[in-house]
């Protein structure tokens, strides 16, 4: 479409949006308060997009004073947080800096048996769910 | 008590925390509230919410701070000491977005006149290429205001300067709530601004004559509760060096 | 205008391009890349949106590693940055966290002699220019 | 040598090695230098430039990092040892706005289709309704290549199926300036993708015999420069492991 005011004619791509942002971080306080340590690709974009809100899984739950002493690095709010789940090891097989890198062997086993639908099966009933733990549902 | 407020006539002292508990209450709990640069009424306003009917409201800070927990009141809403102890950082293209995805529940603003309609200046007075006053411009109201679940508008002087027929320039407009003043409460019916109840100590009468446009007499006058004492001793606590009476001129 | 996928009436409101951003950190290294603390109100939108770049006047210069080892602080990339003046006090009279506060006194100076063109030239001239250091200019 | 880099056949060395210097000579000093993900060969060669000849250049990583200082190389673009002294973070959304003010150098990216006009296919193969293959889409590929002053697009297969007569789809298109492969360096004329120079060991004959589309026999062929001694050298000490041999399959 134009631009009303330079007349150059521009592309208009309409704003995905997402009802929820599933997103794991390092660190959050029960209200959802969290910091994101490294990279954070699209995460944070994600969290503002999400309509109904953000489920937060995170290495652990800390006081919510360890979390203000550094409000620079706080770029996930609590008010848009609904729920957070105190996961220690929830990005595996992916990375999550500083505390583990991609789980190499683990990921070639998800992308040799994705690659058929029983595979997929296999994979899910498979996959280690002992640390499962309920939310912190605010 | 401060040795700055001692000194404080006592019509101002009244008005202040009046004004201060009055903006305070149009808060409801868990709403996610904003406020202006220099607007140190609505900044204690939102802090007296939080310490006494609203603990988990959300203040969002213009300069990039989500509730800060301030070791001191600053004089300047735009005051580092702002940051201190932030539950997180928002900073303004978040914020412009949340307002833009109807994510904020009210806002405070001042204006230099306003009208009926809620329509406000912050632009210029008289000739816009000649202003008799240049006005330091709306920020983002003019955004604000029709994006917000509601705005709130205050200005610690009630008269027809402020509270005029027509404003000599629209700045921002839209969806306007309440306007508090020093001696009146406000409510923007479909009619327009009307008075929702009258201060203590003030007259509708005293509304009536010292504002620009015209207004329907209510039948029965209803009267703004006077701060309680548990608002009285949560404002000293809060702000004990009176930051809440910065505006006032007299 | 016309949203064309709501249909929606928007405001297409047009971008600021200023040439220049002058911006006041609190640290940067030679090479302009800075970190600000505490609140940043417009300063990284200012920088994003120079066209020629950015002057940064800054607290004190430090060492690339410095910078470095908290990269996630580090929100003005040096390649955005023209110029780095070290000026410590360079945003007085206003504050910088956590060096100074705003200095009220010298405020009430400003804003009392800037109400009229007189008092803005004796404000300008009256005003200590002893710190002024030379620009690491890259 | 890494132990993996010993199992490595003699022909994925040299084409990996002679992929990688092609690719980071392209690289002039001072400029900013994206590469998109999954991108370890361009990886290793902005590193490499940045070593050699263009020392002040930026990389700008698609997770955010900028001028970053990895321990190792890691075999993911998305590994987070690409953030460890970084010298600053440019997050997606600045980093699509410098795209757009005109603000980035030159791109790497990935193709699983290319035809000679230089548009590129991220998308499917076949049928859209019934894909043969579906392939991973474009990400940014599509505002990057019409925003960035000059793309250069690499793959480590030169076959007919990746260089075709008509891409199935065109997931981006825009300013394509080079495309590199392991047998020959390709520059995007006014006519479309034309021989630059056919890498050291390989022929003319053999590129027009693997390139599904319509190529122009060059009266005199030139040779890429093979690897120098330093390069090399440089590149061992970067990679020791071999991660820019990843994306080889044989």
């Amino acid at each position: 479409m134009e631009d009303p005011y330079t007349k150059e004619e521009l592309y208009a791509i309409p704003a995905l949006k997402p009802d929820w942002a599933l997103i794991h971080v390092q660190k959050s306080d029960p209200q959802g308060n969290a910091q994101i340590l490294g990279n954070q690709q699209f995460d944070v974009e994600m969290t503002r997009a999400a309509q109904k809100g953000v489920i937060l899984t995170t290495e652990k739950i800390v006081g919510s004073e360890e979390i203000a002493a550094e409000p620079e690095r706080t770029t996930i709010p609590g008010f848009l947080v609904k729920a957070v789940v105190e996961k220690p090891g929830g990005a595996s097989p992916c990375s999550c800096h500083p505390y583990y890198g991609v789980d190499k062997t683990e990921m070639s086993r998800y992308m040799t048996l994705t690659q058929s639908q029983d595979g997929l099966r296999e994979y899910l009933e498979s996959t280690d769910e002992s640390h499962a733990q309920d939310a912190v549902t605010k | 008590m401060g040795s700055r407020l001692a000194s404080l006539p006592e019509h101002v002292i009244r008005a202040g925390n009046q004004m201060a508990v009055t903006l305070s209450r149009l808060i409801e709990d868990g709403e996610k509230v904003f406020h202006g640069v220099n607007s140190p009424l609505p900044m204690i306003a939102i802090f007296l919410a939080k310490k006494r009917h609203a603990p988990n409201c959300s203040l969002i800070e213009v300069a990039g701070s989500v509730d800060p927990k301030p070791r001191f009141m600053p004089n300047s809403t735009a005051d580092p000491e702002l940051c201190h102890g932030a539950a997180s950082m928002f900073y303004n293209p978040d914020m412009y977005d949340l307002f833009a995805r109807g994510g904020v529940d009210m806002a405070f603003l001042g204006a230099a006149q306003l009208d009926k309609q809620g329509r406000a200046n912050m632009s210029y007075i008289g000739d816009p290429f000649q202003p008799k006053v240049r006005l330091p411009g709306g920020g983002g109201g003019a955004v604000i205001m029709p994006q917000v679940k509601r705005t709130v508008i205050w200005r610690t002087v009630h008269d027809r300067r402020f509270l005029v027929p027509r404003v000599d320039f629209s700045t921002q407009s839209g969806r306007l709530s309440h306007l508090v003043t020093p001696i009146a409460l406000f409510e923007k019916k479909s009619t327009g601004l009307e008075i929702a109840s009258v201060h203590p100590g003030h007259s509708v009468d005293e509304v009536i004559e010292n504002t620009g446009f015209e207004l329907e007499r209510p039948s029965v006058v209803a009267q703004t509760h006077a701060p309680s004492a548990e608002e009285l001793g949560a404002l000293e606590e809060l702000d004990p060096d009176g930051v809440r009476f910065t505006e006032f001129r007299f």
